[in-house]
């Protein structure tokens, strides 16, 4: 039953490295999906050469969606604002290491959604179109 | 034991294997039911020997397609005992039946301020619908409140009645409480208060029989998808005096008597409703699975379905970390939704996936339920003539390994 | 002659016979198109295997069932080179596509006294729409003329373009005349007026080659069942910024994005037009109506039914007592409609309908065209990739025999 | 070819026994078919008793439409006009002796329902229904 299930995104879900809030944030950004009711909030903070050095998420959401938050976060820590424009649903599903449908697809490109949109500064309540593939 | 094997052996998908060993658990007949052979061969063999298209035509196949298009019909007709075939309208689905009537009687008997009277328990099929209706012409919609059991609150209703509501418009079935409404006191109350009553058969018409007559109600909407039929295809039951005065919903072929350049005059009952080239073939198969359900009898299926309701439902509550959605007392229809402490329904609905068990999770197109209740989201199992006791362990069995592997 | 007796193959009902020793021929494919074996496969094998609700579930089956559903919009879309596959919304068939845009752009973007612009070749399905929304919020509506040898009447077209129309709709090809409209320029003239331009592809998506952002139309209406494709499915494309402007059709499941008891956001493109469960098997079909127009080659297709047309054009030319309508020299699309002197249309088919035939009687659904030619009805063949000339010269013989029956 | 169109139904179409008008009639009654353009007019004369004296057609339409027009008054010279109010269907396929899918069913039916109004009285354009089964 649990070859979907890699027991890193149940370890990453029930222990996540990078669940919390940062107060204050240089950048928070959060959004929802209204299909599955999950919402995921991204603090992070960044230094002055335009890098990462602190993330967290908050919200709630089923085990692939905050997984794949914790994962995604785990992984940008140090770089430049700038290299996470350019990520893309490829990086998550490496990340994450297993296929998915297109519903549970839409969970785990959730946190890579919120991220980018903070890592573009958009603000919360525009309405942008991402490039996510 | 021996009939649902006979039974299942006419569903071809049925015999699948999700992956190799592991064999399909279907339990998610309320989104949609699978289909017999029959329906699907008489299908194939309308397209093989007899399409054309309908009504205008005077050659054999397009008397041919004619007469299995309406024949069809009447077949529909009498199941839910219609008084007469030309109250029966082909939609493309309940939804699309529901939208007819908001658009061709609610656009021209409803004026602004008004009021439609919904209930909490709605699909979005019957609720959007009537937002729509609200925003361009200004009518008001009220609820009937649900009951923290999932009932309808009767008490309430009466009192909404009396703020003189034009319609009532309900579900027979809730497609995630399997609550089933008490139709025709229902609508006899609103015709008391002067309002007319539309409902919602599409977990209902699948599942037991009903007659539009008895019930008394003014307009009745259901799918053949979810009753073995094909997608592409519903029903929109009305009373005849009603249908006659509405507008046209569609233009188009078909749906006229006569066209000039500077207009046209709509064709009779229920053409009238059926604008440009219908779904001939999905007709044909509509009528077989109504066929099919006749020669099961809808009395059977409904029993078989109370007991494994009733099987499933005890074994469910029996589990630590489960909570049952919905009345138990009641009689109730063939879903269960639930919740599982601590998991996420997409991923128990994924896991149980991996063992070949469909079920379905999310808000089931009933967000203001799931709101009412404080939770986005349930886990939902449903069943039909073709459910299995041994089914039914094995999503028992599938829902202790998921709870083990996230405890 | 070998390649067409492959596809001919291909199609189960044209091994039917009509009576014993009698063999169908079908001359009546611009009514309805047979269907190929792949084409019914497809969906047999879709209710067979992977049948289930789309878009919402989590299982095995309803993915496969939304990828099945996605790729054949994928396929239509590419078909008819649309920019993106959102741009493209499954309707029933033409005839909904055209009243969705009447009711989702007319409704929020047309004013009293603002101008819509027709032709008088219309099918009722470009007529009736319009008239019901004039009749609702008072538009107002022109007609381009139809010139006595079936052409439209491109200086009174410049003309009432100064009108200053906000829509011009018109169809592609006509199902009467053969005439195939010069789509590209009329649209070209239309936006320079600051119209909008509507076609009705459903002649023209069938039998020749169409690319929407080369005619640079706004929104164009097919329907799957003239193309090889099932009942119960057709296709509306529209621009992507028109679309996204225009307010929802139908209410209910799937074209949400949000739902509230007190109102509802809608979905993206393209679902925000899809209401409730869509006719998933059928798109299936269309999608393999795609693969197999797309593997015999459009242009294939367009030359053998230019020359079949020629055929008979020539042929029936010369029958004395037979006139044709329709404009001769012009590339023409393959249909042929006429009067036999002295015999009415429905006469005329039922008579060959013994010997086999099947060709259409009656006024095609374009009433209007047919008063202005000042006859209540035509006998009207028409063609497909799968006509044979020996076809032709039976249709001929037959018409023969009519005649001296009459004589 | 020729099965379905008894020579009678060619015979009656081309030489028929009661094409024309009455000048005056006691009744008249005219009725179309939009499918197929057929127009039918029924002219009757009545006697003191309520028999029908006298029965003429006029219009145009297919031959199915004309021939059971003029069989239909061949067979109602003489007969009162209630009798003429309880005739269906069944009669009109009787006189034609052929059989007829729906859409020439209507056909048929066409100079039945104009009689039938006729004899019933309905005021032109009064819509009324009429029961021909
Ligand atoms: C030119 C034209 N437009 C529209 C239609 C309507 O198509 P449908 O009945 O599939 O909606 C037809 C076919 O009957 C047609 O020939
Ligand atoms: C209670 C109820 N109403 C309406 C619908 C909508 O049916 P359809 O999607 O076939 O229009 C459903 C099914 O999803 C339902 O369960």
């Amino acid at each position: 039953m649990d070859d979907m299930y890699r027991e890193a995104i149940i370890e990453h879900y029930k222990n996540p490295g990078y669940h919390g809030v940062l107060e204050p944030a240089d950048i928070s950004f959060e959004d929802n999906n209204p299909l599955c009711g999950d919402h995921l909030r991204i603090d992070l903070r960044i230094d002055a050469g335009g890098c990462i050095t602190e993330a967290a998420f908050s919200g709630h959401g089923c085990a692939i969606s905050q997984a794949s938050a914790d994962m995604l976060l785990g992984s940008i820590i140090g770089k430049p604002l700038d290299e996470v424009k350019k990520m893309n649903k490829q990086d998550i599903l490496d990340l994450i290491g297993i296929e998915l449908g297109p519903v549970r697809l839409k969970c785990a490109l959730l946190s890579l959604k919120v991220l980018k949109s903070a890592a573009y500064g958009i603000h919360q309540g525009e309405s942008v179109e991402l490039d996510l593939d | 034991m021996n009939e649902i094997t006979r039974i299942r052996s006419d569903f071809p998908i049925l015999q699948r294997e999700i992956k190799p060993g592991v064999p399909l658990i279907y339990l998610d007949s309320a989104a949609t039911s699978q289909k017999p052979s029959l329906v699907l061969d008489s299908m194939s063999e309308y397209y093989a020997r007899h399409n054309a298209n309908i009504h205008r035509g005077v050659h054999t196949l397009a008397e041919e397609a004619t007469e299995l298009y309406e024949a069809a019909r009447g077949k529909i007709s009498k199941f839910i005992h219609a008084r007469s075939h030309t109250e029966v309208i082909y939609t493309r689905n309940t939804t699309e039946a529901i939208n007819l009537v908001a658009y061709s009687w609610g656009r021209k008997f409803l004026k602004p301020g008004d009021i439609v009277l919904l209930t909490e328990m709605e699909h979005h099929s019957n609720l959007v619908p009537w937002h729509i209706l609200r925003d361009s012409i200004g009518i008001e919609l009220k609820f009937i409140p649900v009951t923290a059991d999932g009932l309808l609150d009767m008490a309430e209703y009466e009192k909404l009645l009396q703020l003189e509501p034009k319609l009532v418009s309900f579900t027979h079935a809730s497609n995630v409480l399997g609550t089933i409404n008490p139709v025709q006191e229902m609508a006899r109350s609103a015709h008391r208060a002067g309002a007319l009553v539309l409902v919602d058969g599409a977990q209902s018409v699948p599942h037991f029989s009903v007659d539009v007559q008895q019930l008394d109600v003014d307009f009745y909407a259901f799918s053949a998808h979810k009753m073995l039929g094909p997608t592409g295809i519903g029903a929109l039951y009305g009373k005849r005096e009603l249908l006659e005065k509405m507008q046209p919903f569609m233009g188009g072929g078909d749906m006229i008597r006569e066209v000039r350049l500077e207009g046209f005059t709509a064709n009779e009952l229920p053409y009238k409703f059926e604008a440009g080239t219908p779904a001939i073939a999905e007709a044909v198969g509509f009528g077989s699975a109504v066929d099919y359900l006749t020669q099961i009898g809808m009395d059977a299926i409904h029993q078989h379905e109370l007991e494994i309701t009733k099987y499933a439902y005890s074994l469910l509550m029996n589990l630590p970390g489960v909570t049952l959605f919905g009345h138990e007392k009641q009689k109730r229809g063939g879903v269960i939704a639930f919740e599982v402490a601590g998991i996420h329904p997409h991923d128990v609905a994924q896991l149980l996936d991996s063992d070949g068990i469909a079920v379905r999770a999310g808000h089931h197109c009933a967000m203001p339920l799931h709101q009412k209740f404080g939770i986005p989201a349930t886990t939902r199992a449903s069943f039909y003539m073709y459910t299995e006791k041994s089914e039914i362990d094995k999503l028992i069995l599938g829902l202790k390994k998921v709870q083990k592997l996230f405890g």
